[in-house]
């Protein structure tokens, strides 16, 4: 008889989890998003942002008089997750449109899913260049992120600018690893041809012991190093090389944004001083009028008090996709298609284009040397300038 | 002669379990090993059962040296046995559990798309009812009884249709009356189907009221082999069974 | 014909009048449920039926969305034909695994599978040439006959139905009985003359050659695949399926996958704290249903019976 | 009454053993339980001790029942069991295997202590860095008998301490067990040989099948021929 | 590039320094197995939660002297209590069924403690500073090896020692060494038993937390840091032996250099080759190089 009821009370606590979600006229986006696991540092401001967006336009009115529903899914670290996720919202959830996605591995695959079930997907994260390149550029693909191209070239415009000879990269063995650093080196050496390439690390992708890459990386004796650890692995392997004396022996670019307010916290004091690194968003830069409002509607819906500079991703992808359906008066695919091809709009990062023949809003990034100042709690990137992607993109 | 054990020997760790053991059966003899605990009984079924690996020696059965044979191929060649403690498949029924031992042994294990219900019914009935479990045919054996646990397992046993049984302690744990009425089907049946039997046992008078031979095994060794009478009075064993009795 | 059989049928017919609600959703969590549940049934052949505990089944799984997506996409084979040789590449797979694999038992077996599986992942993550490394084979169309989400649902009913149908022919067979006595007593099964050891690698084989079927099934079913789907939480998460389905019972697997993908599905929608969810049923799985649901109402019947 | 074991029923999972056995040890005295192997001599001990706890009967130890209690509670309590297979802790050498056995004994008793035991025993003080498992049969039976008296029991169950010993280490051990007897160790023995246990005990009782077969001094069993027969002859 | 040796050197010392982080953890796993004959997959997610309570009690001993030290004991105190419950309330009662269910449960484990990380401090990277006194490197053969590396370099061999000496030297050790070889005998000579397992399980939820609260400052301490470490935690035991501690001291002293130095050779296949070492160890001597066979 207990087995029984303990069976009744489980079934009822399953049944009161499914009741079934209304959604009447709603324009609804799905928005997997990496919120479990070491990623999620990065996916939860970016949905955040997202969200901000749909609640700034629903107080607005909506879009077309339609209210616009978000609905944020966790989809974990894996391309399989985004996947699965991607196709139970479309399928169970009816969603129109689809945001979302962090590892370039999860853009590949929402890119994927987006071109067999016929419907619009902005990237808001994902950089692999691929994606938007033959032969696995489709219509209905989009990407409000910066590319791994720009990333990667954006760093060796900067790198070429030191009197660095010997240069060896670090990456994580995976997809955005390789593409942002194969598209560093013929950058720089195309910049710079006396450019040597003296040793490549590839540690596997949630290594948690960079050491013996870092000795490896000394004794090929470089002049600097490029990275494309990201996030926790930066973090890791930063803390790691410090006592290597690393920092001070070489000079470090740092692409995956280690310079992002959220890995520079993360840090704390282990972060390296004066490496250069990259960010999607800074709060203090540019320090003008429209710049400022954004980061006070950040810290103001996220309740915290300095913007994360992730919110931006989730926030002008969406951004992107409602401007589209605004343009279009309609929010059929095929014409949401044509009106986000060439759309341009204000944005975090002040204006962005869409571009209509590969899909790719020209989006650069902010690069600069981590440094500590008196005004903050922690490191932050000065002088810090935004490196524009009109030039680096082809 | 069906069986010839040859200088027999195993130990364990240092531990000599069976020294130099070497005894013959002849076909249709009914034969049991006593001795104490530790004597080294069940050890030497093992080994000739090849579960167990020997140090030397070597085992002839049926004019086959089946010395290094692996255990189901011993099985195969007609030497059945059963378990000291309850070794049955005890999520199956008592029916399927005789019915795997009979399709073994016709050769059909390894048919893949044939129906298994149908298979065998009448040999595997009949095997039932030798072994007096034809009213438990459809019973799960885990949670039967123990004597009819013990029953099945002779009934597994003889259901590969061997030519010679080794019966390892087949009334160990049964009370005083199952254990008769056991030990009486034991002789039925391998009188009535001309088989030959070794057996081990604890209750003396199970022993001597069946076994046309009897072995005693002490610290590995063979001490004594012989009809019940002799057993009975050599000295030998009366000594280590009881020591030199105060009682006389 | 019996009852069981008649039930069946009932059930497979509604199953295929699925489509005909014109719910996309349902038609995707069917095949979805489908090919899991075949991935689960073929687990438990080891698990349930054999007594081997197969913490690394995702490998056979992989193995077998990396064959089919594998010939479709760099070998240009028609689907019709690389769909047919997955399942050889599963069992191949399984067979020099498995060879290796039966020899231990245990604890020590479960860890040999998972080490082994671990290999095939290593392999598959880091041979980017062939595998398209983490971003995995994508594109992995339909074939033409089979252009629809539908099509492909009622071709996935009919594999699944076709191997769930072998699958009970070999349990009910002679051969499966055999595998029951492995299961209840290895040793005592030797002592019937059966080599326990070539039985367990069969057994192994046919596993291992379901499981592929099933991943083959599901690489064109998502249209792309991954070096995650032979990761060992995919392991774990079949090895759940089956015993909350109830690995005693034959289409308890089956039944295990249905909720789970269900319940995944449901409450994903509402929390980002699934793990914990399934954690939880997890442990009231091991203390109060220890036979899974299918065991569980399997119970409830026979007690409902007996009160009669 | 030091021990009370009243019509106990035991079964190891499935297999029924005990089919209702009832003995009495009184304070000081040396109770044998004799029977070939199988009868349910072993698991008589166990059930006393815990180890296998009856499914019906009941045991009680000074007055009190203790079925059901856990082992280290009965061993607390004062029962002390000397396993029949020896049960040595093989890496742990006979001094470690003693030290782990250690319990303080009551305000008023003189306790064992390691001095005490290798009196006893003095071939085990030579032996007392050596491994467990590199003693010989009897080095390991009088280990396990001093283990078990590091632990301070009144009454102690000793298994077939005999078992598997060659005769003069059997004499060896008799000798010492008596010596426990005389110094008032009250004791449950289980035996085959009869010859060993009938000099030491005061009471006896024969095992067949899971029951009691006879029960009586030992000068009532060797009056009683037709048992002795029956029961300890081949 | 030329690998000069004190290049080799110190890639040795690398894999030393990571071998002793992979000891203190999986040796806790090693005793959990041994004695208690469960295979605790949960045991990574104890390692985490040790490294997110030290995170939480730097923030706690801020300002304090000693603050990383005193955090270190803390945390890792705490995760054995966590442990302890654990054993009490759920493992106990699962210690006599099969396998199977308890490598279940101990996976239930460690999906509800992953998300209960995540519930508790969310998804951010957190971060635990080194102590001041082991910020820096010292200088060997004319290469950087920094202090902390020294320092757990020494502190693995001297837990692994003060282990031994517990176990070889203190009655509680030789009776966690009685009761791994024989749980009966050892309570019928009176020994709570019980307890003893649970104390067991807390002292080898000790080692996992100790391992995560010293790794934390070389580390980002982050959700799914529990299920990275538990394969290479398992395959260190199983080299060396399941329930051997020795064992497990010496499968960590192959699987770190052989990681580190495999990285010189075949940058990309270090990984997979641990994995090869693993399965042929299980296939040549599934009890591992200094266990003894499963007897139970």
């Amino acid at each position: 008889m207990r087995k029984l009821l303990v069976f009744v009370i489980t079934c009822m606590v399953i049944m009161a989890f499914s009741l079934p979600a209304m959604g009447a006229k709603k324009i609804v986006v799905g928005f997997p998003m990496y919120l479990s696991g070491g990623g999620a540092v990065f996916g939860k401001p970016s949905a955040e942002g997202a969200k901000m967006l749909v609640k700034e336009v629903n107080d607005a009115g909506g879009v077309l008089g339609r209210k616009i529903e978000l609905l944020v899914r966790d989809c974990k670290s894996s391309p399989d997750e985004a996947t699965r996720v991607a196709k139970e919202m479309i399928l169970k959830d009816n969603i129109d449109f689809l945001v979302g996605g962090l590892t370039s591995s999860q853009g590949l695959a929402l890119s994927d899913v987006s071109k067999h079930e016929k419907i619009v997907y902005i990237a808001p994260i994902p950089k692999v260049a691929k994606m938007c390149e033959k032969p696995r550029l489709h219509s209905y693909v989009f990407r409000s992120a910066c590319n791994s191209k720009t990333e990667g070239r954006s760093a060796a415009v900067l790198a070429a600018k030191h009197p660095w000879k010997r240069i060896a990269t670090v990456g994580p063995d995976y997809s955005y690893g390789w593409s942002v650093t194969g598209a560093f080196i013929p950058w720089l050496k195309n910049i710079k041809p006396e450019v040597e390439i003296v040793h490549q690390a590839w540690p596997k992708l949630g290594e948690s012991d960079y050491t013996p890459f870092i000795s490896v990386i000394l004794a090929s004796k470089p002049d600097a190093v490029f990275s494309t650890l990201w996030g926790g692995h930066f973090i890791t392997f930063a803390k790691q090389a410090r006592d290597y004396g690393f920092f001070e022996k070489v000079g470090f670019v740092s692409a995956g944004e280690a310079g992002c307010m959220e890995a520079i916290r993360g840090a704390g004091d282990d972060m390296p001083l004066g490496i250069i690194s990259n960010a999607y968003d800074t709060f203090w830069h540019p320090d003008t009028a429209w710049h400022r409002d954004w980061v006070g509607r950040v810290n103001k819906f996220m309740g915290t008090k300095y913007a994360s500079s992730w919110a931006g991703t989730g926030y002008d992808a969406m951004k992107f996709l409602t401007e589209a359906i605004k343009k279009a008066g309609t929010t059929d695919t095929d014409k949401v298609i044509k009106a986000l091809e060439g759309l341009t709009i204000d944005c975090s990062v002040g204006k962005l284009t869409m571009r209509a023949k590969d899909h790719q809003a020209v989006r650069g990034m902010y690069w600069g040397p981590v440094t500590k100042v008196p005004e903050y709690p922690f490191p932050i990137l000065k002088p810090v300038r935004y490196i524009p992607a009109d030039e680096l993109m082809d | 002669m069906i069986l010839q054990v040859d200088n027999l020997a195993k130990s364990f760790d240092g531990f000599i379990a069976v020294a130099g053991v070497s005894f013959q059966i002849e076909k249709g003899e009914l034969c049991s090993i006593i001795g104490p605990n530790g004597a080294g009984k069940t050890t030497v079924f093992n080994i000739i059962t090849g579960h167990l690996s020997m140090d030397k020696g070597r085992v002839v059965f049926n004019g086959m040296d089946i010395s290094r044979l692996p255990a189901h191929k011993i099985c195969r060649l007609g030497l059945g046995r059963s378990f000291q403690r309850i070794n049955i498949f005890s999520r199956l029924t008592v029916f399927e559990n005789i019915q795997a031992a009979v399709l073994t042994h016709r050769g059909k294990s390894l048919s893949f798309f044939t129906s298994v219900q149908p298979l065998f019914q009448e040999e595997t009935e009949e095997i039932l009812v030798s072994v007096g479990l034809q009213d438990h045919r459809d019973a799960v054996s885990g949670p039967l009884a123990y004597g009819f646990q013990k029953q099945l397992e002779l009934g597994i046993a003889l259901a590969s249709n061997p030519k010679m049984l080794l019966l390892d302690e087949p009334t160990a744990g049964m009370s005083r009356q199952e254990t008769k009425g056991t030990i009486e089907l034991i002789g039925k049946i391998v009188r009535e189907k001309g088989l030959t039997l070794l057996f081990t046992e604890h209750d003396m008078s199970v022993v001597f009221s069946i076994s046309e031979r009897i072995m005693v095994l002490h610290q590995g060794q063979l001490i004594a082999s012989g009809p019940p009478d002799e057993v009975r009075t050599n000295q030998d064993v009366q000594k280590i069974y009881i020591g030199e009795s105060r009682c006389s | 014909m019996s009852r069981q059989n008649w039930i069946l049928i009932a059930i497979l017919v509604l199953m295929g009048l699925i489509p005909v609600t014109g719910s996309r959703y349902y038609v995707f969590l069917l095949t979805d449920i489908l090919i899991f549940g075949l991935f689960a049934l073929s687990l438990n052949l080891l698990l349930g039926y054999t007594g081997l505990v197969s913490f690394g089944h995702a490998a056979y799984f992989g193995i077998g969305c990396y064959a089919c997506g594998l010939l479709i996409k760099k070998a240009g084979l028609s689907f019709g034909i690389a769909f047919a040789a997955t399942g050889f590449f599963g069992a191949a797979a399984a067979l020099i695994i498995g060879f290796f694999c039966v020899r231990l038992t245990r604890i020590y077996f479960a860890l040999l599978t998972l080490a082994f599986s671990q290999i095939v992942w290593a392999i598959v993550f880091k041979w980017n040439s062939l595998t398209g490394g983490d971003t995995g084979i994508y594109d992995i169309n339909f074939p033409k006959f089979l252009d629809s989400r539908t099509k492909y649902f009622y071709f996935t009913l009919a594999v699944v139905s076709i191997s769930v149908l072998i699958l009970r022919k070999i349990v009910n067979s002679p051969f499966g009985r055999i595998l029951m006595t492995i299961r209840d007593n290895p040793e005592r099964t030797e002592f019937i003359g059966i080599n326990v050891k070539l039985f367990q690698l069969l057994a192994f084989i046919i596993s291992g050659f379901f499981s592929a079927i099933s991943g083959g099934l599901f690489a064109v079913f998502n249209h792309s695949i991954f070096p995650d789907f032979c990761y060992w939480p995919v392991s774990a998460e079949v090895l759940i399926m089956t015993i909350l389905g109830g690995m005693y019972s034959f289409f308890g697997p089956l039944v295990g996958a249905a909720v789970l993908l269900y319940l995944r599905m449901e409450v994903t929608s509402y929390t980002v704290y699934w793990p914990f969810i399934l954690g939880t049923i997890l442990i009231l799985l091991l203390f109060f249903f220890p036979g899974g649901i299918v065991g569980f109402i399997e119970n409830q019947i026979k007690r409902w019976r007996s009160s009669k | 009454m030091l021990l009370e074991v009243e019509d106990i029923h035991t079964a190891y999972g499935l297999i029924r053993v005990l089919f209702g056995i009832s003995i009495k040890v009184d304070q000081g005295q040396v109770v044998t339980l004799l029977g070939r192997n199988g009868v349910g001599k072993t698991t008589t001990l166990r059930s006393i001790m815990g180890l296998t706890p009856p499914q019906s009967g009941s045991i009680k130890w000074m007055g009190s029942e203790i079925r059901g209690l856990p082992p280290y509670r009965i061993s607390q309590m004062g029962i002390g069991f000397v396993p029949e297979d020896r049960k040595i802790f093989s890496d742990l050498t006979v001094w470690e295997n003693l030290d782990v056995a250690i319990k303080s004994a009551g305000p008023d008793e003189p306790g064992w202590t390691m001095d005490r035991v290798f009196e006893l025993f003095p071939a085990l003080e030579m032996l007392r860095n050596r491994r467990g498992g590199y003693l010989s049969g009897g080095e390991q039976q009088m280990l396990t008998i001093a283990r078990t008296l590091m632990g301070n029991p009144k009454l102690l169950l000793l298994d077939e301490p005999s078992e598997g010993l060659a005769p003069v280490i059997i004499q060896q051990l008799a000798d010492q067990i008596s010596k426990l007897k005389q110094e008032g160790m009250t004791m449950l023995l289980s035996e085959q040989n009869s010859e060993f246990s009938l000099g030491l005990s005061d009471g006896i009782y024969i095992l067949e099948k899971g029951e009691v077969r006879f029960e009586g001094s030992v000068e009532e069993f060797m009056k009683d021929e037709e048992t002795c027969r029956a029961y300890l002859y081949i | 590039m030329s690998f000069d040796l004190s290049f080799v050197v110190l890639q040795l010392l690398n894999g030393l320094t990571n071998a002793m982080f992979i000891f203190l953890i999986a040796s806790g796993l090693s005793i959990i197995f041994g004695v208690l004959g469960v295979l605790n997959f949960a045991h990574g997610s104890l390692y985490m939660l040790g490294a997110y309570a030290t995170y939480q009690c730097v923030s706690l001993f801020v300002d304090s002297p000693g603050q990383f030290w005193w955090a270190v004991i803390a945390a890792s105190v705490a995760v054995a209590l966590l442990g302890g419950i654990i054993e009490r309330l759920l493992l106990r009662r699962l210690y006599h069924q099969e396998e199977l269910n308890q490598l279940l449960l101990t996976y239930a484990l460690v999906l509800v403690l992953g998300d209960l990380a995540r519930f508790i401090w969310g998804v951010d990277q957190l971060s635990v500073s080194r102590p001041a006194v082991l910020r820096g490197a010292v200088e060997i053969l004319g290469q950087y090896f920094p202090k902390y590396n020294v320092f757990i370099l020494f502190l693995g061999p001297c837990v692994a020692f003060l282990f031994w000496f517990f176990m070889l030297r203190t009655r509680w050790g030789r009776m966690v060494r009685a009761a791994a070889l024989d749980r009966e005998t050892l309570g019928a000579l009176g020994v709570n038993v019980d307890r003893l397992f649970t104390v067991v399980f807390m002292i080898g939820s000790w080692f996992g937390a100790l391992g995560g609260a010293l790794v934390a400052p070389v580390i980002t301490i982050r959700p799914g840091m529990d299920v990275e470490i538990i394969i290479n935690a398992f395959i260190v035991v199983v080299i060396g032996g399941l329930g051997s501690f020795w064992g497990t001291f010496l499968g960590a002293l192959i699987v770190g250099p052989v990681y580190a130095l495999g990285i010189l050779v075949f940058p990309r296949l270090s990984m997979i080759f641990i994995y090869v070492i693993m399965v042929v160890v299980l296939m040549t001597r599934p009890w591992g190089l200094l266990g003894r066979p499963l007897q139970r």
